[in-house]
C-alpha cells in the first residue's frame, strides 16, 4: 500500500500553507507503512472532532467517524472497548479538546485506554476564525479578545502527565519525518498516546518564524522518567517569549489499561433464553 | 379477599423497599397479582420511606390510598399514614418504640427491639421480625414466610428465620388471606423489565451516569453483565455516555444509556448527532419531577414534548412510554429493534413509577421480544454507509471489512460519508430520513401502539400515556368507560389512535404534568380532549385519586357506584 | 431603476463580505434601499464566496436569483453565476483572470491584476480595484465610492483610492444609476441589530462560545464592550456559557448568550435550571442547517419545537423570531425586559439569514426600546427569593444585602429558597409559574406579536416566521396577498393570530425546514394551514423561488401576473 | 456574629457520622469569625452543585446558589466577574466537579479567578447510592462496578497544581481545628484556591479507620515551592494501600486573576443613547 491510496476524492479545503498538511501527509505515510507491515488498514478506524482538524477524515480513505465538536475521545473509546482489535486514532483541535471536550481528554489518559490522540494545536480556534484557545499565549488578541486575553495559557503534556498518559510527546508541522516518527511510536504503543502536534495556523496564528527559531529536537532524554519528563515539559509553558520549545518523545510507561479489562467481556450466543427464564425464576 | 393494601414505613437506610418487597412476595406467593409503589425522599439515612403493598386477585398497576394494614416501625409512620386507615384495617407496629394513643383499629405490638436484643440481631432485622408478626396478623402459614426468607435472605438466613418466627409467635390472627388458584409470577420493577427486554433483543453494551429513577437499570445491568456478556461503562458525564453508545452503535455493538430529564439534556447534542449520521441507540429516559433538580425520587411526565423534539435539526425517531412491566419488556425489546432497523435514536420514556414501582411480570403474556438482524451490506461493489434505497435505510457493515472503508460523518455527507455543502445532496439525505419515518410509520400498523381497555361501547374514554395505564384502566372499570393507552408517541400513530376514539364523545385525559403533554400532542392531529386531569405534585395518582376527579366530571359524577368527594387539594384540573 | 441586484463572487478570503458591503454602501448612498445576502461555504480560504447585494426603491428583505450585474474576480464566478445572468445584465471581471466565452451580455473587463501590479498593491486590494470599475459601468460618482473607501476603509486609503480609480477610470459606463429623494440608512446585519437593542434594554454582560451564525455577536460585543461597559466571557463550552449568564444575573447583572443548535443543546440543562430557579437569561438562538453539525454555514429554521421544549420540565419562556434588523433590534430589548420582568428564559430565535444578512436599519422605524427595571424587593421585613405575589413573580434583591440572605434553588424549594420535597410548595411552585407565564402573555396582548401586511382583503395569506418576512411580503405582494408574521411563538398568541386570521381561507405557511413547524405549531391551537411551501437545502428563498411555488398552486396560479416556471429541485412541497 | 446564627430552618438529612458536618461546623465558624473581622456575612455567596456535599447550601444561612451537579464552578466565576467585592465559595462533590464538572474545575484554575471551592472528596457519589467516582481506588466496588474498577484514581491536587491553581491544601473531616485553618486560608486567599477535604461516606466508604491510621498533618513545608508541592501531593495517589496521607497547605502563590481584568468594566449610566447614534453613523 502506498500513501496515496489513503487519498479521497473529497476537496481539500485547508488554507494554502497550513500545518494541518503535514500532519495529513505524517500520517498517510505512517498508516500506509504499518499496512505493509501486518496491522491491517480495514483495522484502522479515525474519530475526529469539528474543526479544521477534523476535516482530516474526509482526506484520508479510512475508516472514520467524523464526530462532533469536543467529543473524538468517547466515541473513540467505544470504538476500542468494542473491537479491542482496531487501532483508534483520534484527531482533535485545541479548541476541541482543551476547551469543549477537555474533561473526555482527562479521562483517556486516566483510563490509559489504548487509542492514540493527535492534538492538532495551532493555539487558535481556526474553523470558527481566530478566537483565542487553552493554549493561546497571554495577551493573544482574537475576534472574541479584542483587547487581548487575560489568561495563561494550559500545557497540555503537563497536564496528561497528571493524569496518567502512557506515552506524551510534542511534534511540530514543519518537519514530517519528525512527524512520521513519534506518529508511528504513538499508534504502536499500548496505552493512551498523546501527541502535541505545533500545528502552524498561517490564517490566524502564524508562529512558523518564531517556532522555526525556538523549537529541537529532544535527543537522549529518559523518556521512562516522570521527573525528566515534567522537567522538559514545563521548561516551556506556551507562552510567546523566546523560551526554547523541546520536540520529541517526552514520556513512555507501560501500565493498566481500560480495554484490557473490557477484552473478555464477549455476548452470550446460545443459551439466552434459558438464562433470562432462569433469572425469572428468581424474581418469584 | 379481593383487594389488600398494607404499608410499611420507616428511615431510610431501615431496608423498606426490601421489607415491601418481602411483603410482595408473600402475597404472591400465595397466587396474588400485585403492585408496589415506593416512596423515599433524595437522602441516604433517615427521613422517611414507605412501601404501598397492593395484593389482589386481579391484575393491578396502581396503589391505593387507603390500607388494610400499617406496618408502622417508627412513630413517624403511624402518625403520616394514620389517614389511611380504615375501621377494618389491622396495625402492627413495633412495640417498644411506637405509642398508639387513640385507636378504633385492630392493633398488634411486636417486641421488636427486645426480640433483637434476644437473639443479639443486627438493627435491620426489625423488618423480618416485624413481618413475622404481620404473617400471623394476616392468617399467612409460616411456611410461606419461611420459603420467602429463605430464597431472598440468605446472608444470615437461620437468624433471620429466628427472628421472624419470634415475631410470628407474639402476634395474633386478625384475618386469614386465603391461597388463590392463580400461579406466582416473578416480581420486577418496570427498570428490571426494560433491561430484560433489551438483553432479550440483542444488547451488546449499556453506558450510564447514574442518575434516579434510571439508576437502577445500571445497578441490574452491572449485576447480569458477566451471564450475558453486556459490556458496562459508567464514565465521567453524560456527554461522554452518549458518544460512547454511539461508538459502540458504530463498531457494531447494540448499545443503550439510560438517564433522567437533567442528565438527557446533555445527551441531546449527540441525539442530533445520532440524527444526522443515523446512528441506532437506544436511550432510557426514566422521568422524575422538575424542571431542573428539582424532586429527583418523585415522578413526573414533564418531558414528553422534549423527548419528541430534542435535538437540533429534524431527523425520526422512535418513542415508547410503557405502562407497567409486561410493557416495559415487549416494547423495550421493539425500540432496540426500531433503532437498528431505521438506525434512529429510540427512547423507552419511562418514570419514576414504571422505572422503580414493582409489578408482577409474565412472560407469556408480555409478548415476544425477538432479536432482530438490521440490514446488513450484501458484500458487493463498494460499500457506502449513507447509500440511498427504498426505504431509505442503507445497509450496515463495520470496521473491519476488507477492501472497504466504512464513514460515519456528523456534517451533511455524500453516500460514502464524505461531507458536502450541496443543496440537492442536503435536500436528499433530508429526504431520506424523512423517508425512514414514514417506512417505520407503516412498519408500527403492525404493532399494538394504542391499546384500548375496559367497555368498548363506552362513549367516554380515558387517554393516558406510561404509567397513568394502571390506574386509568381500574378507574375506568368502575365508571364504565373506556380507557386508550397511546404507547408509541413516535411515530404518532395517528391513525391507531382515531380508530380507538371512534365512538368516543368525551375524552378526558389523565397527565402527570401541569400543561397536559398528551392533550397538546393529539391536538396538532385535529384531537381534542374534553377535561384534562392533572397532578403534578409528585406523586402518583392513586386509584382514590382518580376515581375522586373523574366523579367530579359532571357529566360523569352521577355515574360512579361508590364515590368519593374528599378534596385532593394537589390536584389540577383544566377545562379544554 | 428600481430593482438591482449585484452578485460579487470570488474565493474565502478575498473579503467577499467586505466587497458586498462597499456595493451595498455605494447604494446605501444613492438613497437605495439595500439587502445583502452572503453565501460562504464552512472553510478559510479557497472555495466559493459570494454577496448578492440587491438595491430597490422600497424596503426589501430578500435576495432575486437574477442579478443585474455580475462582478467575476474569478472564473468559477462567472461558470457558477451566468445562469443569473438576464441579457441585459452587465458582466465585470478581470480581465487579467477570467476568460469569457460566448456572452451576450454587456461585459467590461478591468485589469485588475496589472493595475495592483502597477500600484505595488497587496492581492486584497483587487476587491477595491474592481468595484472602482463597477462604479464606473453602472454610473456611479467617482465622488460616492471615495466617500464610502474614506469612511469604511481608513487603512491604506491613498493606495486604495488610487487603486480604486484606475478601476473607475479603465472601465466603461453602460448605465446610470439614479440618486432617490431618500435618505441613507444605516446597514447592518441582524446580529448587529440584536447586539444594539439588548444593550439599548440595560445588558451588562455577554458570555458566548463561538459557533456560526451566532458568533457575530460575540464579535461586535467584544469589540463596543469598553463603549458601553459590557462584560464579556468566551468560556470553556457552552455548558459554562449559560451556568455564567446565570450566575451573572443572580448578581443583578443582565446577560445574554449566544449560540446555535449544537451549543445550545449543551444549554438545555442550565436552561431548566433558569426555569426552576426563575432565573433571567437571554438566549440568541442563531438556527443553520442540521441536525448535528449539518451545514455550519447555511441557513434552516429546523428548531422551533427543540426551543420552545427544550429542557426538563414545565416552565414558560418567552421566544420571538424577528424578520429582520429592525425587528431584531425592537424585539431583542423586548426579549431582554421580558426575561427580567417575568425571570424566564427568554429567545431570540435567529437563523444563518436573519444574523448574518444585511439590511438597512431605521431606527425610528424599529420602535423604541426601554431599558425596564424588573420587580425590586420593597426591603420591608424578610426577603424571600421565591415569594407568592398575584403576578407570581417575586422581587428581585442581589447581593449584598445586609440583613438578608438571596436563595436561588434548583430543587423544588420554598419561598425563601430552602429545598423541599412537600407535594402541596411542589404544586404551588409550579403554579406560580404557570401564573407568570398567563401574566406575560396577557402582558404581550399589548405588542404588535402577530403582524399583517399586504393586501388586507385577501381570502389568502402566506403565513411565516424569521428571515422568511421580507421573501413573503414581497411575493404576497405580487400576488395580491396577505402576509402574516408570527412573531412571538411563546407564550402563542393564538388570539392575534386567530384575528389575522379573520376572512383568510386559504393559508399557505412558507418555512425553512422539512416538517412545517410553525404549522405543526399551529394545529395544536386549531389553525389548519392548507398549503407548506418549504425549502430545507440550506439556501433561503430567493424571491423567484417563492414565487414560483406559490404560482404552483392551483387556486393562485391564475392570478399570477408574471409567473416563473421554472422548476425549483430543492424546494419540497407538502399537502396539508 | 455566632456560628449558631448561620444556621437555617432546614432539617438536616446528612447520614448521622457523615464528614459533610465537620465541614458544615468549620464553615459556619470561619465564616462567623470572618464576619466579626470586617468581611460582611452579606457579601459572602455560597455555590454549590448536586450530591450529598451540595444540601450544605440549604444548611447555612447565607446568600446561596444551589446550582446543578458540576456546575457550581462557572455560576461562582461569573458571580465574581459580576461583582468583585464578594466572596464566593463553592462546595463540590467529587463526582460534581472531577466527573460531570471537571473541565469547569481545570479553567477556574487557569483563570485563578478569586474564588474558593471546597471539594467534599468522599470517593463515591454519595446521594447516588456509592457508585464509585474518579477518586476511588482501583477496584473499588460499586453498584456500577460491582466486580470492582479497572481504573486509577485521579490525583486532585496535583491536577490543581498543573491546571495553575494558586492555592492548594487537603483536609480531613475528623478534626474540625485544621479544616478551619485551611478554610480561612483559602477564602482569604486572593486566586484560586482548592480544598480537598478527604470526607467520610460513613454510608458507602467507611473511611474513617484507615485515615486516622495513615494521614498526617504537614509541618514547615514549602509551600512557594512547586517541586516541594508536588512531591507532597504525589507521595500519596489515592491508593488503597498504606501510605501515609499528608493534610495541610501544599502549595501558595500569587498570579495574575481573571478578575482583576474585569473589575474596571462598570455598566455606563448617561449616554447610552448618544453612544448608540454615533455609532449607527458609522453603519451608513
Ligand atoms: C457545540 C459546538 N460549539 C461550537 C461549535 C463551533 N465550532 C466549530 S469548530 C470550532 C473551534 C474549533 O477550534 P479547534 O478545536 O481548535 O479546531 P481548529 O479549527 O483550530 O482546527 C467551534 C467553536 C460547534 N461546532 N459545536
Ligand atoms: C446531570 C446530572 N446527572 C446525574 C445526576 C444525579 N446525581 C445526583 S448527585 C450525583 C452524584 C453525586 O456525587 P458527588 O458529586 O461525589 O457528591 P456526594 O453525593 O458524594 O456528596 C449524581 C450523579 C444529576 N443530578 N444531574
Ligand atoms: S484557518 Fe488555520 S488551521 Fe484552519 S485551515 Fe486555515 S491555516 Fe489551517
Ligand atoms: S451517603 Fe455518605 S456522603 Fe451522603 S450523607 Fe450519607 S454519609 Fe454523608
Ligand atoms: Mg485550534
Ligand atoms: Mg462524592
Amino acid at each position: 500500500m502506498n500513501a496515496k491510496d489513503l487519498a479521497t476524492y473529497a476537496k481539500n479545503t485547508w488554507c494554502p500553507g497550513c500545518g494541518n498538511f503535514s500532519i495529513l501527509s505524517a500520517m498517510r505515510s505512517v498508516l500506509a507503512q504499518l499496512d505493509e507491515e501486518g496491522y491491517p488498514i480495514e483495522n484502522v478506524v479515525l474519530v475526529s472532532g469539528i474543526g479544521c482538524h477534523a476535516k482530516i477524515t474526509d482526506y484520508m480513505n479510512v475508516n472514520s467517524f467524523y464526530s462532533i465538536h469536543g467529543r473524538a475521545v468517547p466515541v473513540a473509546t467505544a470504538i476500542k472497548l468494542a473491537n479491542p482489535d482496531l487501532k483508534v486514532i483520534c484527531f482533535s483541535g485545541d479548541g476541541d479538546s482543551l476547551a469543549e471536550g477537555l474533561d473526555h481528554l482527562i479521562f483517556a489518559a486516566k483510563r490509559n485506554i489504548d487509542i492514540t490522540l493527535i492534538l492538532h494545536d495551532n493555539r487558535v480556534y481556526g474553523l470558527t476564525t481566530g478566537q483565542y484557545t487553552p493554549t493561546s499565549p497571554l495577551g493573544y488578541k482574537g475576534k472574541s479578545t479584542p483587547f487581548g486575553t487575560a489568561e495563561l495559557p494550559i500545557n497540555p503534556p503537563e497536564l496528561m502527565l497528571a493524569c496518567g498518559a502512557t506515552y506524551i510527546a510534542r511534534g511540530y508541522t514543519h518537519g514530517i519525518d519528525h512527524l512520521q516518527k513519534i506518529f508511528r511510536e504513538a499508534i504502536v504503543h499500548k496505552g493512551f498516546s498523546f501527541v502535541d502536534v505545533l500545528q502552524v495556523c498561517v490564517s490566524y496564528f502564524n508562529m512558523y518564524e518564531a517556532y522555526n527559531r525556538r523549537v529541537y529536537e529532544l535527543e537522549g532524554n529518559d523518556t521512562s522518567s516522570f521527573d525528566e519528563a515534567l522537567k522538559l515539559i514545563r521548561s516551556w509553558n506556551y507562552d510567546g517569549g523566546e523560551t526554547k520549545i523541546p520536540l520529541g518523545k517526552f514520556y513512555e510507561a507501560d501500565a493498566p489499561r481500560l480495554d484490557q479489562a473490557f477484552s473478555s467481556i464477549k455476548p452470550i450466543g446460545a443459551g439466552k433464553d434459558e438464562k433470562i427464564k432462569l433469572m425469572l425464576e428468581n424474581f418469584i | 379477599m379481593d383487594d389488600f393494601s398494607t404499608l410499611i414505613g420507616g428511615i431510610a437506610g431501615d431496608g423498606i423497599n426490601e421489607a415491601g418487597m418481602t411483603v410482595a412476595r408473600l402475597f404472591n406467593r400465595l397466587g396474588y397479582r400485585i403492585f408496589m409503589y415506593y416512596d423515599y425522599p433524595s437522602l441516604i439515612r433517615g427521613g422517611h420511606n414507605f412501601s404501598l403493598v397492593r395484593a389482589s386477585r386481579r391484575n393491578i398497576a396502581v396503589h391505593r390510598d387507603k390500607i388494610d394494614v400499617l406496618i408502622a416501625l417508627n412513630q413517624e409512620t403511624l402518625e403520616q399514614h394514620r389517614v389511611r386507615l380504615k375501621d377494618s384495617s389491622f396495625v402492627i407496629y413495633d412495640a417498644d418504640k411506637v405509642k398508639l394513643g387513640d385507636m378504633k383499629q385492630k392493633c398488634c405490638g411486636i417486641p421488636v427491639t427486645q426480640i433483637l436484643k434476644e437473639e443479639a440481631a443486627p438493627a435491620v432485622m426489625k423488618n423480618t421480625c416485624i413481618l413475622g408478626g404481620f404473617c400471623r396478623v394476616v392468617g399467612m402459614e409460616w411456611a410461606v414466610l419461611e420459603d420467602v426468607l429463605k430464597k431472598h435472605m440468605p446472608k444470615k438466613l437461620e437468624q433471620n428465620l429466628r427472628v421472624a418466627r419470634k415475631g410470628y409467635d407474639s402476634a395474633v390472627e386478625f384475618s386469614r388471606v386465603e391461597k388463590t388458584d392463580q400461579q406466582s409470577l416473578p416480581i420486577m420493577t418496570g427498570n428490571q423489565a426494560i433491561s430484560l427486554g433489551l438483553i432479550k433483543a440483542g444488547l451488546g453494551a449499556y453506558v450510564a451516569y447514574p442518575m434516579t429513577p434510571s439508576s437502577s437499570v445500571l445497578d441490574f445491568m452491572a449485576r447480569v453483565s458477566p451471564d450475558f456478556g453486556i459490556k458496562i461503562v459508567h464514565p465521567e458525564s453524560e456527554i461522554a455516555v452518549m458518544l460512547m453508545a454511539e461508538g459502540f452503535a458504530y463498531a457494531g455493538v447494540k448499545s443503550a444509556v439510560g438517564t433522567s430529564g437533567g442528565g438527557f439534556c446533555l445527551m441531546t447534542e449527540a441525539l442530533s448527532l445520532a440524527g444526522s449520521a443515523e446512528i441506532p441507540v437506544v436511550i432510557i429516559m426514566a422521568q422524575r419531577t422538575g424542571p431542573s433538580t428539582g424532586l429527583p425520587t418523585y415522578t413526573a411526565q414533564g418531558d414528553l414534548h422534549f423527548v419528541l423534539n430534542a435535538g437540533h435539526g429534524e431527523f425520526p425517531r422512535f418513542v415508547v412510554s410503557p405502562g407497567d412491566a409486561e410493557d416495559a419488556y415487549y416494547w423495550s425489546g421493539v425500540a432496540l429493534n426500531m433503532a437498528w432497523k431505521y438506525q434512529v435514536p429510540s427512547f423507552i420514556l419511562s418514570d419514576k413509577i414504571t422505572s422503580e414501582s414493582q409489578y408482577n411480570f409474565d412472560l407469556a403474556a408480555a409478548g415476544e421480544v425477538t432479536e432482530e438482524q438490521p440490514v446488513q451490506w450484501s458484500g458487493q461493489g463498494q460499500y457506502n454507509r449513507y447509500q440511498y434505497t427504498e426505504t431509505g435505510v442503507s445497509p450496515l457493515a463495520f470496521a473491519p471489512v476488507q477492501g472497504q472503508k466504512i464513514k460515519s460523518d456528523s456534517y451533511t455527507h455524500d453516500q460514502f460519508g464524505i461531507t458536502t455543502e450541496d443543496a440537492k445532496i442536503t435536500k436528499e439525505m433530508n429526504d431520506k430520513r424523512l423517508l425512514k419515518e414514514r417506512v417505520m410509520a407503516r412498519d408500527l400498523e403492525g404493532y399494538e401502539t394504542v391499546k384500548v381497555f375496559g367497555d368498548m361501547s363506552s362513549k367516554t374514554a380515558l387517554l393516558c400515556w406510561g404509567s397513568n395505564k394502571g390506574v386509568c384502566i381500574e378507574a375506568a372499570q368502575k365508571f364504565g368507560l373506556k380507557t386508550i393507552q397511546v404507547l408509541v408517541l413516535s411515530p404518532f400513530p395517528e391513525q391507531m389512535l382515531k380508530q380507538a376514539l371512534s365512538g368516543v364523545e368525551t375524552l378526558i385525559d389523565v397527565e402527570c404534568n401541569s400543561t397536559a403533554q398528551l392533550s397538546r400532542l393529539a391536538a396538532c392531529y385535529g384531537i381534542k380532549t374534553d377535561e384534562q386531569i392533572l397532578k403534578y405534585d409528585g406523586r402518583p395518582f392513586s386509584l382514590e385519586d382518580l376515581e375522586a376527579e373523574i366523579g367530579k366530571i359532571e357529566k360523569l359524577g352521577n355515574r360512579e357506584k361508590n364515590g368519593n368527594n374528599e378534596k385532593h387539594e394537589t390536584l389540577g384540573r383544566i377545562s379544554a
